[in-house]
Formats: C-alpha cells, sequence, structure tokens
C-alpha cells in the first residue's frame, strides 16, 4: 500500500537520483576542471540533500531522521570548502 | 518501495562509477575530486541501500565516510601545497 | 551467486592483485600500499567466515568481525612502523630504494 | 526477481576497478588517492555484508589514516615519481608474476566456491558465551570485544602502543624528546584554517556519539577513536595545533591509559569476581564503558602520533 509520506519519498529520491546524473552529465561534458567540480560539487549536494529528505520519512527513530539532516549539513560544509582548497590547487597548478 | 530504493541507489552507484572513471583520468589534482564524489554520490546511496536491506545504524557509518572524505582532502590538498613550494614561513 | 559469495570472490582478487604489486613495484610506498590492499583482501575473503553465521538464525558472526576489526587496527600500526623505516632508510641511504644491490654501488644514480 | 544482485555485482566490479587502478597507477599520489577511494568502496561492501562496524574502521583506519600515513611519507621522502626506471623489473618476471597472483586468488576463490553449506558456525555458541562473560552491551561485536576476547583486545592495544615506540625510536638519538615535524610547513591559508575550526568540534562530537553508541549500536572505541585522531590530524594540518613533543608528560599519559586501566580492572577481577578479567555482572557494563573511555582517548592519541613519525631535528617554528 502506497502512502502518502511513500510518495513523497520516492519523489524527492527521484528527483535526488535525477540531480546526481545531472552533475555527472556536467562532469562529462563541461571543459575545464573548475566548471567540472563546479558541476559535481553542487549537484550531487543537492542531490544528496534530497536524498536524505527522501529518507526521513522512512527513518525508524527521530534521532536517525535528525542524523540524516546532520549528514547532509556536514557534507555541505565540507563539499563547500574543500572545493574551495582542491580549485586553489587546481588554479596554482596551472601557473 | 525497496526496488524503488535499491534502483535509486543503482542509478547513483552508476554515475559515480562514471564520474570516478573521468575524474581518475583527469589532472592529478582533479583526481582529488574522486573522494569528494564518493562523499557525497556514495553517502546518498550507502544510505539508500542499507534503508532498502535494513542494516542498522547506517547513518553513523555515513556520519564517519562525511568526515573522512573532507579529511582526506584537507590532507591530499596539503601535501600539494608543500609541493608547489608555497611562500615557506 | 550470494552476496558473500561475491565478496568473497573479490577478497581473493584483491589478494592477488596485492600480491602483484607488493612484488613488482620498486617504491616501498607503493609496496606498503600493495601490501595493504592485499590485507583488506584477506580480511574480506575472512568476513565471508563472519557472515557464515547467517545460517544459524544470525545476520552476522561477531567473533570474525571483532577480528577483523582487530585485524584493520594490527595492520595499521605494522604499516606505521614499515613506514617511519622506510623513512629512516633514505634518509641514512639517500636512497628511496629496498634493492640491497643499489647500494653497493657508491654513485648509480641518485634516486632521490 | 530483485535488484539487489546486479547492484551488488556492479559494487564488487567498481571495487576491484578501483584497486586495480591504484596498483597500475602511475606515481604515488595517484594511488593512494586510489586507495582511500577504495576504502570507501570497501566500506560499503562490509554495509552489504551487515557488518556496519568493520565497515566504519575500514574506512576510517584502513582507508583514511593509512591514505594520510602513506601521502605524508611520500612528502617526506621527497620522492612523489617511482624510483628510477631501470628498477623497473623485466617482462618476462611481470608475466610470472601476474600468473603467480592469478593462481593464489584462483586458488582462494575456488576455496570459497567449495565452502560448505549450509556452512557451520559457532556463532550462536560465541554469542552465548559473550552474554554469559556478563557483558550487558546491546551490540554482539563490541560485547565479544570486550568480553569474550578481553586479552586479545588489550594485547591489540598494546600492538599500538609498541608500534609508537617503534616508530619513536627510529628517529635520530639527536632528536630524541623533541617533536615529531609538522604535517605541514607553509603558512595555512584561511579556507583550510576555517574548515578545520569547522569539522574539528562536530568531528569530536561525531567520534565520541558513535564511542558512545557502540554499546547498543554499531561503533565502539576504535571507530570512535580514528575518527577523534583524524580531527586532531585536521587541526594539525591547518597549523592549529602542533605535534606535541613527545617527551611530554600528558601524551605519554595518555597513550598508556586504555590498557593500564583495563589491566588494572582485569586484576581487580581477579580480586572481586574470581577471575581475571570476570566483572561482576550487575556493573559490567558501566565498567565496560568505563575502560572503553580510556582505550578511546589511547588510540586518539596513537593514531595520530604514528602518523606523524618519529621526532624530528628540525622542530622549530
Amino acid at each position: 500500500m502506497i502512502t502518502l509520506l511513500d510518495l513523497f519519498s520516492i519523489a524527492a529520491i527521484s528527483a535526488g537520483a535525477f540531480f546526481f546524473f545531472a552533475g555527472t552529465v556536467g562532469l562529462l561534458r563541461f571543459p575545464d576542471a573548475l566548471t567540472r567540480m563546479h558541476a559535481l560539487a553542487k549537484a550531487d549536494n543537492v542531490g544528496l540533500g534530497l536524498v536524505a529528505l527522501g529518507l526521513i520519512p522512512r527513518a525508524e527513530s527521530a534521532l536517525s531522521a535528525l542524523k540524516l539532516i546532520v549528514i547532509w549539513a556536514l557534507v555541505l560544509l565540507s563539499a563547500a570548502s574543500t572545493t574551495q582548497l582542491i580549485g586553489r590547487a587546481l588554479r596554482r597548478g596551472r601557473k | 518501495m525497496n526496488e524503488l530504493l535499491l534502483a535509486a541507489a543503482g542509478l547513483i552507484l552508476f554515475t559515480v562509477a562514471i564520474g570516478l572513471a573521468r575524474v581518475l583520468r583527469g589532472s592529478e589534482v582533479e583526481r582529488l575530486m574522486a573522494v569528494q564524489l564518493l562523499g557525497t554520490g556514495g553517502i546518498a546511496a550507502l544510505l539508500l541501500i542499507a534503508n532498502a536491506t535494513s542494516v542498522p545504524g547506517v547513518e553513523d557509518v555515513a556520519l564517519g565516510l562525511a568526515l573522512l572524505a573532507a579529511f582526506a582532502t584537507i590532507a591530499f590538498v596539503n601535501l600539494l601545497d608543500a609541493d608547489q613550494g608555497d611562500a615557506e614561513a | 551467486m550470494t552476496p558473500s559469495v561475491l565478496a568473497g570472490l573479490v577478497g581473493a582478487t584483491l589478494v592477488g592483485l596485492g600480491l602483484y604489486g607488493l612484488i613488482l613495484h620498486p617504491h616501498p610506498l607503493r609496496k606498503l600500499l600493495a601490501f595493504n590492499l592485499m590485507g583488506s583482501g584477506v580480511f574480506l575473503v575472512f568476513g565471508i567466515v563472519a557472515r557464515r553465521g547467517a545460517a544459524a538464525g544470525f545476520r552476522f558472526d561477531p567473533v570474525p568481525q571483532a577480528m577483523v576489526i582487530t585485524g584493520i587496527v594490527v595492520a595499521f600500526a605494522a604499516s606505521a612502523l614499515a613506514v617511519a623505516l622506510i623513512l629512516r632508510l633514505s634518509e641514512e641511504s639517500s636512497r628511496v630504494t629496498l634493492d640491497p644491490e643499489a647500494w653497493t654501488k657508491p654513485d648509480s644514480g641518485d634516486a632521490k | 526477481m530483485s535488484l539487489l544482485p546486479y547492484l551488488d555485482i556492479g559494487l564488487a566490479l567498481l571495487v576491484v576497478v578501483v584497486a586495480v587502478w591504484t596498483i597500475a597507477a602511475r606515481d604515488l599520489f595517484t594511488s593512494v588517492v586510489g586507495y582511500v577511494a577504495y576504502g570507501l568502496l570497501l566500506a560499503f561492501v562490509w554495509i552489504r555484508l551487515y557488518a556496519p562496524d568493520v565497515a566504519l574502521t575500514e574506512a576510517a583506519v584502513g582507508g583514511g589514516v593509512t591514505g594520510v600515513l602513506l601521502i605524508t611519507a611520500g612528502k617526506r621522502l621527497g620522492a612523489r615519481k617511482n624510483v628510477a626506471p631501470e628498477a623497473q623489473p623485466g617482462l618476462a618476471f611481470r608475466l610470472l608474476t601476474g600468473v603467480l597472483a592469478a593462481l593464489v586468488a584462483g586458488a582462494l576463490g575456488a576455496v570459497i566456491l567449495m565452502l560448505p553449506d549450509p556452512p557451520p558456525s559457532l556463532a550462536p555458541e560465541a554469542a552465548a558465551a559473550a552474554d554469559g562473560a556478563g557483558a550487558g552491551l546491546g551490540n554482539p561485536i563490541t560485547a565479544v570485544l570486550m568480553s569474550y576476547r578481553s586479552f586479545d583486545t588489550m594485547l591489540e592495544k598494546m600492538v599500538l602502543i609498541l608500534a609508537v615506540v617503534g616508530v619513536w625510536s627510529v628517529g635520530t638519538d639527536k632528536a630524541w624528546g623533541g617533536a615529531p615535524a609538522p604535517f605541514r610547513r607553509p603558512k595555512p591559508y584561511a579556507p583550510m584554517v576555517f574548515l578545520a575550526q569547522m569539522l574539528a568540534p562536530v568531528g569530536v562530537l561525531i567520534g565520541i556519539h558513535i564511542f558512545w553508541t557502540g554499546a547498543n549500536a554499531p561503533g565502539g572505541a576504535f571507530q570512535g577513536g580514528a575518527l577523534l585522531a583524524a580531527m586532531w590530524m585536521v587541526t594539525m594540518m591547518a597549523r592549529l595545533a602542533e605535534p606535541p613533543r613527545i617527551d611530554t608528560q600528558r601524551l605519554r599519559l595518555a597513550l598508556v591509559a586504555g590498557p593500564a586501566v583495563f589491566l588494572i580492572i582485569g586484576l581487580a577481577g581477579k580480586v572481586v569476581a574470581g577471575s581475571f578479567f570476570a566483572y561482576p555482572p550487575a556493573l559490567a557494563k558501566p565498567i565496560i564503558l568505563f575502560i572503553e573511555a580510556f582505550m578511546l582517548l589511547s588510540i586518539a592519541a596513537a593514531l595520530p602520533m604514528l602518523v606523524a613519525g618519529p621526532p624530528s631535528e628540525r622542530a622549530d617554528q
């Protein structure tokens, strides 16, 4: 039996998978390393956020639902900063 | 429902694999993105698979993986910096 | 094919790969990396024993799993010691090689 | 027909391909990046085997910390490329090695395919023994680690300490007592410092959480300790902290705290409960958590010291 919450999960997870797909298309199609990194960092993080959102109704407890959000926040933080670090290394490497 | 989760996980894992193949063939610095790729896509696929096969406590594993991905990237960038002969302190 | 058999085969492949790299790579750190790869393959093969408890009503077998965790930590400790030895060796001999032949020749190219 | 088998096969292929990549890569840096990715992927395989504890340990210690150990060593070795090309073995030797490796892998694979089904297992007895030893812990793996194999767990912590002693003693005599070389020579720049400042507190929290839940769910002193260790290393890489001198009292106390507490309580068990490492059943859980807390401290101190290497003569700055 499909409930409304299941529908929500399905919608969010499908959207998430789509963003991962889009990110990889960007990774393959973009011309240089900096833009490729951009595609990866942005699309994949939206994708992870949507997947986490979709899994929240299926979480065993409130704590594990909270953890899903924390995972996403943590990945966002580290992706935003490490992208900066890699970007700098890329730019310096080219000189 | 579980099949749907697995299908999504399969799709994400597939894009991660393609991305890995692309990134690992790139320049030295670009390869660092491999770790980041697994830090996002990998964690998403992990959460989906674990949810579908009901493995307990995977959120904690995912938290650990997210931390480690950042840790490894910092260490690698650190090395590259040293290598580029940064203004020595 | 059950997941455990598949994982066991992956483990066997990893052992083979690691062995190949361990023997062939001239760079000591690459050897060490290959050795670690081989180790994780061994753990995986061993872990199949862990999954074998499944038939007895368990989803896993806690004893081998606990031993694998111990193994991973000990492997890391051994790697750290090996790294320290490699670094000291290269410092003393100003060369990055484990080949004893290379040291007897006084100046056969500077590997560093 | 489920999708799961296909997913498993895809995952297995991915692991093997990344492993081949790390072995075949031309330089050390690339192969270490591949190795860390491989460690993360291997964690998936362990999750599929319903072994989240092992997954976390493999990703943390096997992939992350070992990768950083190798990459730091590579930097210090000053040789990120392979040694001189003449050191490359010849084709015949390579073929021979390939055949040998394939034989070993094939034999192992054959053994796995020939394992009896249904498999013999001691799992029920082991779990019963772990329960019987009085460990009131919900996570069977932690229970086994702590009670069924107390000796082993303690000796393995001693292995970590012995390795630290070994690494330290490899340093030169002049440097003895000094600090290991810093993880980074140049001044760090703002984004890295920012990331370290944000990541470290969150990471410490997560590490302690994983240690705490380890009693009932996946996690434990190893996994938590490895994460704490990683966070300490992050702060050292951003130069928010420096590696301590190896003759500091506090560092040495932290290193031996785990095994020492374990040993003292084990000996107390001889007096109170009648045998070495026996706990009064009512107090088993608090006692075990107490021991594990010190283990956590020891692991978190030992791992970064192993990566940092022996004390350096140029421990200036």
